[in-house]
């Protein structure tokens, strides 16, 4: 795991390495590595499994964090590949030549976040939206109860309370 | 399917291929503008089916209440309490409450939770093609508000807007005790006649239709689904 | 009368005189040797015509003034006076033939060629045995000259090889001459048969030696590669001549010579001939080179003709008529056959499609290929029948089998060759060669084969006449085959029903005999009258139509089993030119034919061990026939090949899937009742009682069942609608044949009752999909679907047609089901039953699949707009619906009538089925067809009303508006729950149609194939094994022979 | 005169068989109910549940045949019902028998399956189609052991009459074609436990894998026809059976008691057993009760 690591740190300029437990490690690779990375680990590690992918949006810092979850089942070691692209239309390369179901993520990717992965299978098609004509949903620019409330019909009379204080004034109201 | 000898005019784009205007090539080589959401579907509009009066109506919404055939169709996490009603312990038989797995046999649908868009898109064509009278059971408090998804970007908050809702069934979620208490509201609905959903849905079913065309976007389905 | 010397005197000094003015020019040349061959013909014609209807004495010319030994005399007779004849016809139509090559060859060929002529006619007429070998010479070197015409190395190696063969033959028989000449001191071929008997020892030698010269001479199998090449690789024109004209001298001089050997030589020449036939004919079906195969072909025939004249001892009185029909066959036909491959420039079998350019050269062929065959009217039918009635008549089984055999092999690579010319696809680049001077011979030899048809049929003996009127017919249908096809098909149709009329009294009585008559001629009106829907002139089809109907109720017709042949033969070629017409019906209707082709010659052979020589030919004699088990193994074999018996089937679905959409009804409804008329004609003969106890007939009826369990079982899994129709029949005939095969009253009322309910459903079935398939274009039921709101007449036609095909009550089908219930039961055949009667479900399944797939269901894009099949369909198939209706209803109109005939003929003289007024009764069971009727129409009708009642306003809607699980449909296609419907039944019971019926017989196609392709390995093309050949083959005769 | 009498009569016995079908049914999903340990319907829920049906006010229809297929699916169980004589030696209840005998019965069962499978072929759905498909490939096998069954009893009481076949099997109980036939009673009674639709052969209606097979697009008042007659022909083939191995009835009572007993024989074979998929169930049919179907046979002929 750590001859692994140091390959990874030597040769794919991994940073802010952290374990998370035993065998599960999570590092950040430039862009440009990333697809190099997860070539090299399929193919001469063992990492045959892509287990997720996924993204997080770091709106304050104007980027998307993507992460890669990869599994090898022989040494039952995962490890974690996040990197960084820009929010503003900046897409990523797409690996699903490595996983056909990394097209699938990559469709909700899309649909969600509206990060583009050209080249990707039927990515452009819905994926869970139906018609969907906003904002994708999952940037957080999107104000979703603004939508809700908008477009749902809220039922008058609903009331809405912040559980820390909400309890508190139930369970100790003298305070 | 068969992308030889099928055209598309280049109007509507938005609809998706199986449901866009296509010309095919015959068997004597002519062409044939198929447009599918005209020939594959009824597009006529359905009209209320007024009640009998009298005694005879009385009879039959007896029978009707007696005789609550359920389209098995669980929408949302609710529909785990549904298998446990029909087990020797809570016996849901006795009231005359059955399973059916076509809608056109059932009288009574269960929105069991939750409701997505997308989910809504089949709900409403199952609920269209049962037949009049037919019932609806509302499960859960995000049927009637939205409940914890009631800010979400994706699941509606009140049902009553799009179908309506005979018996709202309150709680997350409900044991199978209030829904057999549920059933047994129904039936009470029903006896005094009051069970007339389906017509309300047809005499208003502009303001449905609006409702329901406002938050599915790509509506891709005849207005009606018989 | 001319004296024939003149023709060698002409024939000679127009040879010399051309010599002679070899500067004046070709034109006149040619002018010149037309003229000169004209004269022998116009000679020999005159001495046959001299002859004829005569017994003149022959007339002798003896050269030189003095009388034998001293002098060469020349004999004509009537024998020598049809060959002259002949030979002079080929010389004559052969000149014209060669015309434009004679202009690029010179004037020496043309006197090559006359020479050749003279050479034969003295071959034919000289009683002297030098003379005949130095004409025997002279001829055969005048033919390499003429083989020579052709340049390239294949003619000249060809050439050279026939030279040395021809010459160590001669020298052969030049030796066997010198012995002869040496122990019986004279040279006359009459003058040395008269002493053989004096000085037998010493001559036994030269008979041996002069006899294998001739025989070589006739090119036996297998020491005949140099003829073959020369057939190959020579001039179209001159292979014609060798094959017709040197044979046929030849051949005289075999029989010239022949009675020189006495007894054993006889015996000799048919087993020589019957090898040479069988085996050159078996080498034939791997072969794809036209001239090569003609060549086979020649020799095969001749060897036939060499074994007639080897059996002349046992044919007795009836030899000439035999030989006349074989050898006039082989001598039209062959020389023919050669001109077209002239015509047709193709070496390549595959190739003759070319001919389809000229419908008139097609038709040639097929009469030339037919008639080879030896199928009626032509000379060789009769020929062939006497000579195999004769053969049974001493008790020659053994010679008749090789002679069918060899039939059977010369129809497996004739048919398909006739195949490849009518439906093979086309090179548009090329065209037949369609000179006048080609044209006129091959029309002329044409002409002059229905000339000898009609001649064989007004003198051959009196039982074997048939009527010629339906030939008269059929003959002006070709002639008026360029007129519109309404008037075509209304003329069609108005002969059936003149014929029918005409026929009605004659068969009124016989209530048999008028349930088939019926089923043919009202079957044949109602599909030809689909016809009126198509366009075009449709050219061929109306004469084979109507030779298939001629030959179906010449069938019903028939009080001998002459006229019961014939006809049989007659449908059988009319119905395969019809089967052939369709899209992709090459390989079927070649099925077809060889099995139809193994059936009749089996029937053949059936009646030959019936009749046994007995001139009493009639239908009565099957009662008693000569050897009994044999003649009726082999007639109901025959049968079987028409019904499509388990085992016989594989040509069935593929023939009539792949029919027109008319012409499949043709096929399926009716052309099958034809085996079902032979069984029933067989089955009468054998008759009731003791007969009905026949192992043969048990082995009948197991077949009978499992045909109709294996036919059922693979219409189950037919994606092709009309395939599964095709299969259905399989199994229908199968019901059929186990029906009858009971042999007791009942049964035999069930088989017939089944045989008219399947003509009403079947022709109804297949004229409604017929017609959709005419509509949308495909066979394939996957692909259509939902056409009841296109062709909603189609669909009540085809629903009462499965109600009927699955014997659901009220309507017919279920009369069947009944009687057959009682008759299994009261004989007693439980387990033969109870599979039936599984068939019998099974037939459910593909009911429900045709009709499901092709009119419910999802209706597809394409054919949101077809029509309604034609209007000339839907009549039909409505008066179809009304018979079963009738039929339904009262259904002892029919079958009371066939029960009285079935007890007063004595055939079942118990009458187990009871009539009163509507219902039928049995020692077991009753049954009313009309009460039923009336009991279900009624609750129908009140069960409707009760329904209208209830929901009388029910939405209307279209084909997606179905439940889906919340979803929508994708398309059509994906929504349409059709192809490979029965997937489970098929991973249950799929195990049970594994093809080996097909596979069987591809085997045997494979293991002859292969024979022949290696066995054909021994004609090297390399002279000096040619020549070890003929040496060997000498030597092993000798080796026999002592 | 006469026929209206004997329509009259008819029309009674229908009535009869109709409501002993409708209550026959809640007696046994009662029996099926109480066996589970659960209380389970009324026994008068199948009268409910018809009425209810018929009282449904909306109807669509996909075309004619569609329309049809119910009214001849009911032509076929009222149809069995009206060449069925009822009860032994009585003329008023022997219906309209004179017309045709067994294998009339036999065959016309076919009439209502045909008329289902084109109505439900129409509604278009792929279900119905693959319903349909199973069911009479199912079929097919289920009819062999019967017919040997047949074969096998009318060889030995040498009649294909209904009423005589229960003519002969009058006198004791030890006449019944049960103990003189033991092998055909059978074979006979396995083919019933197929044509009755219950486990393990009812993959045809399968609700877990296709929604409900054939009648997927039946609803109200065509619902309502396909259930009358489902009520009738349970009984009424319960009936075939009692009169061809159990003796016949000789009156109304009796017949009663041994069409539950013989309908409930399937249903408790179909509480015990799981489910055959087709490609099972027609080896299966084609292997044991086949061969006790010969059997049968040639215990008659010995």
């Amino acid at each position: 795991m750590e001859q692994l690591l140091d390959r990874i740190i030597a040769g794919f300029e991994a940073a802010d390495i952290e374990k998370r437990k035993d065998g599960q490690v999570f590092f950040t690779v430039p862009k440009p590595k990333v697809l190099p990375l997860i070539n090299h680990l399929k193919m001469f590690e063992g990492f045959r499994n892509l287990i997720l992918m996924t993204a997080v949006d770091w709106i304050e810092d104007n980027q998307f964090q993507i992460t890669y979850l990869l599994n090898n089942p022989d040494t039952k070691t995962d490890l974690g590949i996040r990197t960084f692209i820009g929010r503003d239309g900046e897409g990523m390369d797409s690996i699903h030549e490595l996983w056909g179901h990394a097209a699938t993520f990559q469709r909700e990717m899309k649909e969600m976040f509206g990060i583009g992965f050209p080249g990707s299978p039927r990515v452009d098609e819905p994926f869970l939206l139906e018609g969907w004509d906003d904002i994708p949903p999952m940037r957080r620019e999107f104000d979703t109860k603004k939508y809700s409330e908008e477009t749902y019909f809220p039922r008058p009379g609903r009331e809405t309370h912040d559980p820390a204080t909400y309890m508190k004034q139930k369970l100790y109201p003298n305070d | 399917m068969p992308e030889d000898n099928v055209k598309y005019p280049a109007e509507d784009q938005s609809l998706s291929p199986v449901n866009r205007k296509r010309v095919v090539i015959g068997p004597e080589g002519e062409d044939i503008l198929v447009d599918p959401l005209r020939d594959y579907y009824c597009t006529a509009r359905p009209e209320p089916e007024l009640p009998r009066q009298g005694i005879i109506e009385k009879f039959m919404n007896w029978a009707r209440a007696e005789s609550l055939w359920v389209l098995g169709f669980g929408t949302g996490c609710g529909s785990i309490e549904i298998p446990p009603l029909l087990s020797p312990r809570y016996d849901a038989y006795r009231f005359g409450v059955a399973m059916r797995p076509t809608p056109r046999q059932s009288s009574v649908i269960i929105i069991s939770g939750y409701l997505s868009v997308k989910t809504l898109k089949r709900v409403i064509r199952s609920y269209e093609q049962m037949q009049n009278p037919k019932f609806v059971i509302a499960l859960g408090s995000c049927t009637i508000n939205g409940g914890m998804y009631w800010d979400s970007y994706n699941t509606i908050n009140r049902l009553d807007h799009y179908i309506p809702v005979d018996v709202y069934i309150a709680g997350c979620m409900p044991r199978p005790e209030a829904i057999l208490a549920g059933f047994n509201k129904l039936k009470q609905r029903i006896k005094e006649g009051r069970g007339e959903g389906a017509n309300d849905y047809i005499k208003n079913l502009d303001w449905y239709k609006a409702n329901q065309k406002k938050i599915i976007k790509d509506w891709n389905m005849p207005d009606y689904n018989w | 009368m001319v004296n024939p010397v003149f023709i060698i005197v002409v024939l000679l000094g127009a040879g010399f005189l051309l010599g002679l003015f070899r500067k004046t020019g070709i034109s006149l040349a040619r002018v010149a040797g037309l003229l000169a061959l004209a004269f022998p013909l116009y000679v020999s014609v005159g001495w046959m015509l001299h002859f004829i209807g005569q017994t003149a004495q022959p007339y002798v010319v003896y050269t030189a003034g003095t009388v034998p030994p001293f002098s060469i005399n020349l004999r004509m007779g009537p024998d020598e006076a049809f060959l002259t004849a002949a030979i002079n016809m080929l010389g004559f139509f052969g000149f014209i033939y060669l015309f434009r090559l004679f202009k690029s060859q010179g004037v020496s060929t043309i006197i090559l060629y006359l020479v050749l002529f003279m050479g034969l006619n003295v071959i034919v007429m000289t009683r002297d045995i030098f003379n005949l070998f130095v004409f025997l010479e002279i001829a055969s070197i005048a033919l390499i000259g003429l083989v020579l015409v052709n340049k390239g190395i294949d003619a000249l190696s060809a050439g050279f090889k026939y030279l040395i063969a021809v010459s160590v033959i001669s020298s052969i028989l030049l030796v066997g001459i010198g012995f002869i000449y040496y122990y019986s001191g004279t040279l006359n071929i009459d003058g040395f048969i008269e002493n053989n008997s004096l000085v037998m020892k010493g001559l036994s030698t030269a008979v041996f030696l002069v006899l294998v010269a001739v025989v070589l001479e006739l090119k036996a199998f297998p020491a005949n590669g140099w003829a073959l090449d020369v057939y190959q690789s020579a001039h179209p024109g001159i292979s014609a001549l060798i094959s017709a004209g040197t044979a046929t001298a030849s051949l005289f001089v075999l029989y010239k010579l022949l009675p020189f050997g006495g007894h054993l030589w006889l015996q000799v020449a048919a087993v020589i001939g019957l090898v040479t036939f069988v085996g050159s004919n078996m080498l034939g079906i791997a072969q794809k080179n036209a001239n090569r195969l003609l060549g086979y072909s020649s020799v095969g025939q001749i060897g036939l003709l060499v074994a007639v004249i080897g059996f002349s001892d046992d044919l007795g009185s009836h030899l000439r008529m035999i030989f006349f029909g074989l050898f006039i066959s082989h001598f039209l036909s062959k020389a023919g056959l050669f001109w077209l491959s002239g015509m047709a420039g193709e070496e390549e079998i595959s190739k003759w499609s070319v001919l389809r350019k000229k419908p008139a050269l097609l038709l040639i062929f097929g009469m030339f290929v037919f008639s080879l065959i030896g199928f009626p009217p032509f000379p060789s039918f009769y020929g062939k029948w006497q000579l195999v009635m004769d053969l049974s008549g001493n008790g020659q089984i053994l010679w008749i089998a090789l002679i069918l055999l060899g039939t059977m092999f010369e129809g497996v690579y004739l048919f398909r060759w006739l195949g490849f010319a009518i439906k093979h696809e086309v090179d548009e680049s090329k065209a037949p060669d369609t000179a006048a001077e080609k044209m006129i011979p091959a029309g002329a030899f044409a002409l002059l084969l229905l000339g000898a048809s009609w001649v064989s049929n007004a003198y051959f003996p009196g039982a074997m006449k048939t009527s010629f009127l339906p030939l008269y017919f059929i003959l002006f249908l070709f002639l008026i085959d360029f007129l519109p096809l309404v008037i075509k098909n209304t003329l069609s149709i108005l002969s059936l029903g003149y014929y029918g009329w005409r026929l009605y009294p004659s068969i009124q009585d016989d209530t048999l005999r008028l349930v088939f008559a019926g089923i043919f001629l009202i079957g044949g009106m109602l599909t030809l009258f689909a016809g009126y829907s198509e366009k075009g002139k449709r050219p061929g089809f109306y004469p084979f139509a109507l030779m298939m109907y001629a030959g179906l109720i010449g069938l019903v017709e028939a009080d001998n089993l002459f006229g019961f042949f014939f006809a049989w033969e007659l449908m059988t070629m009319g119905s395969y030119i019809l089967i052939i017409r369709g899209k992709k019906s090459l390989v079927h209707a070649y099925n077809y034919m060889l099995f139809s082709l193994g059936g009749a010659l089996l029937i053949l052979f059936g009646i030959a061990l019936t009749v046994a020589g007995q001139p009493d030919i009639s239908l009565s004699m099957l009662a008693s026939p000569a050897y009994p088990g044999w003649a009726y193994a082999l007639l109901a074999v025959g049968f079987l090949t028409k019904t499509a018996a388990l085992g016989l089937h594989i040509w069935l679905p593929g023939a009539h899937a792949e029919a027109e959409s008319d012409v499949s009804p043709m096929v399926s409804g009716i052309l099958l009742k034809a085996g079902a008329f032979g069984l029933v004609i067989l089955f009468l003969a054998m008759g009731g009682g003791e007969a009905g106890r026949h192992p043969l007939l048990y082995a009948l009826g197991w077949l009978g069942a499992l045909t109709a369990l294996g036919g059922n079982l693979m219409a189950v899994f037919q994606e092709d609608a009309k395939r599964l129709l095709a299969y259905s029949s399989v199994g229908n005939l199968g019901y059929i044949l186990f029906a009858f095969s009971f042999m007791t009253h009942i049964g035999w009322l069930t088989g017939l009752t089944y045989s008219i309910n399947h003509f009403l459903f079947k022709t109804l079935l297949f004229l409604a999909i017929g017609g959709v398939v005419m509509r949308v274009k495909t066979h394939n039921m996957y692909e259509m679907g939902g056409l009841i709101k296109r062709m909603p007449w189609s669909f009540i036609a085809v629903l009462v047609g499965i109600i009927t095909l699955a014997g659901i009550p009220p309507l017919s089908g279920f009369a069947g089901k009944w009687l057959f219930y009682n008759a299994v039961i009261a004989k007693g055949w439980f387990l033969q039953g109870a599979l039936v009667f599984f068939a019998g479900t099974i037939a459910f399944l593909y009911c429900f699949k045709l009709i499901y797939s092709v009119f419910l269901g999802q209706e597809k894009d394409r054919f949101r707009k077809v029509k309604e099949a034609p209007v000339w369909y839907i009549i039909p198939q409505f008066i179809l619906i009304v018979g079963i209706m009738i039929f339904s209803a009262r259904p002892e109109i029919v079958l009371k009538p066939i029960g009285a005939l079935l007890s007063q003929a004595a055939f079942f003289p118990s009458e187990p089925l009871a009539w009163e007024n509507v219902t039928a009764y049995t020692n077991l069971g009753y049954w009313s067809g009309f009460n039923i009727m009336l009991v279900i129409g009624a609750m129908f009708v009140v069960l409707l009303g009760w329904l209208l009642l209830m929901s009388r306003k029910a939405q209307k809607v279209k084909q997606f508006n179905i439940v889906y699980a919340g979803e929508a449909p994708f398309t059509p296609e994906t929504t349409h729950f059709s192809h490979n419907m029965f997937a489970p039944y098929n991973k249950a019971l799929g195990f049970l149609i594994h093809p080996v019926a097909t596979q069987f017989w591809l085997g045997v196609n494979n293991t002859f194939h292969a024979l022949a392709e290696s066995a054909r390995k021994i004609y090297s093309g390399n002279g000096q094994s040619y020549i070890i050949h003929i040496v060997a083959y000498i030597v092993v005769v000798y080796l026999i022979l002592s | 005169m006469e026929l209206a009498t004997k329509t009259g009569f008819v029309l009674l016995g229908l009535f009869i068989i109709l409501n002993w079908g409708l209550i026959m049914a809640g007696i046994i999903r009662k029996i099926i109910a109480r066996a589970s340990m659960r209380r389970g319907i009324s026994v008068f829920q199948p009268y409910i549940n018809l009425i209810k049906n018929y009282s449904i006010r909306s109807q669509l229809t996909h075309g004619v045949m569609f329309y049809l297929g119910p009214v001849f699916r009911l032509s076929g169980g009222v149809g069995i019902f009206l060449f069925m004589p009822l009860i032994h030696d009585s003329e008023i209840w022997s219906n309209f028998s004179f017309a045709g005998d067994l294998i009339l019965i036999a065959y016309f069962m076919f009439f209502g399956m045909l008329g289902m499978a084109l109505g439900a072929g129409e509604g278009g759905h792929p279900y119905s189609a693959i319903g349909i498909s199973r069911g009479l490939a199912q079929f097919t096998a289920i009819e062999v052991p019967l017919t040997l069954a047949i074969l096998s009893i009318a060889f030995q009481y040498n009649t294909l009459s209904i009423s005589e076949i229960v003519a002969r099997q009058q006198g004791g109980i030890l006449n019944w074609t049960l103990f003189t036939n033991p092998l055909a009673t059978i074979a006979a009674m396995i083919s019933f436990l197929g044509a009755m639709g219950h486990a393990p052969f009812n993959v045809v209606m399968a609700p877990q894998e296709n929604p409900i097979g054939p009648p997927t697009e039946y609803h109200g008042t065509f619902l309502g026809v396909l259930q009358t007659n489902r009520a009738i022909l349970h009984v009424i083939e319960s009936v075939l059976f009692m009169n061809l191995f159990f003796g016949g009835a000789s009156n109304w009572f009796e017949l009663i008691v041994k069409t539950f007993f013989i309908y409930f024989w399937s249903v408790f074979v179909g509480m015990v057993f799981p489910r055959f998929r087709v490609d099972q169930s027609i080896p299966w049919l084609l292997k044991i009760p086949v061969l006790i179907g010969i059997l049968s046979i040639v215990f008659i002929l010995l």
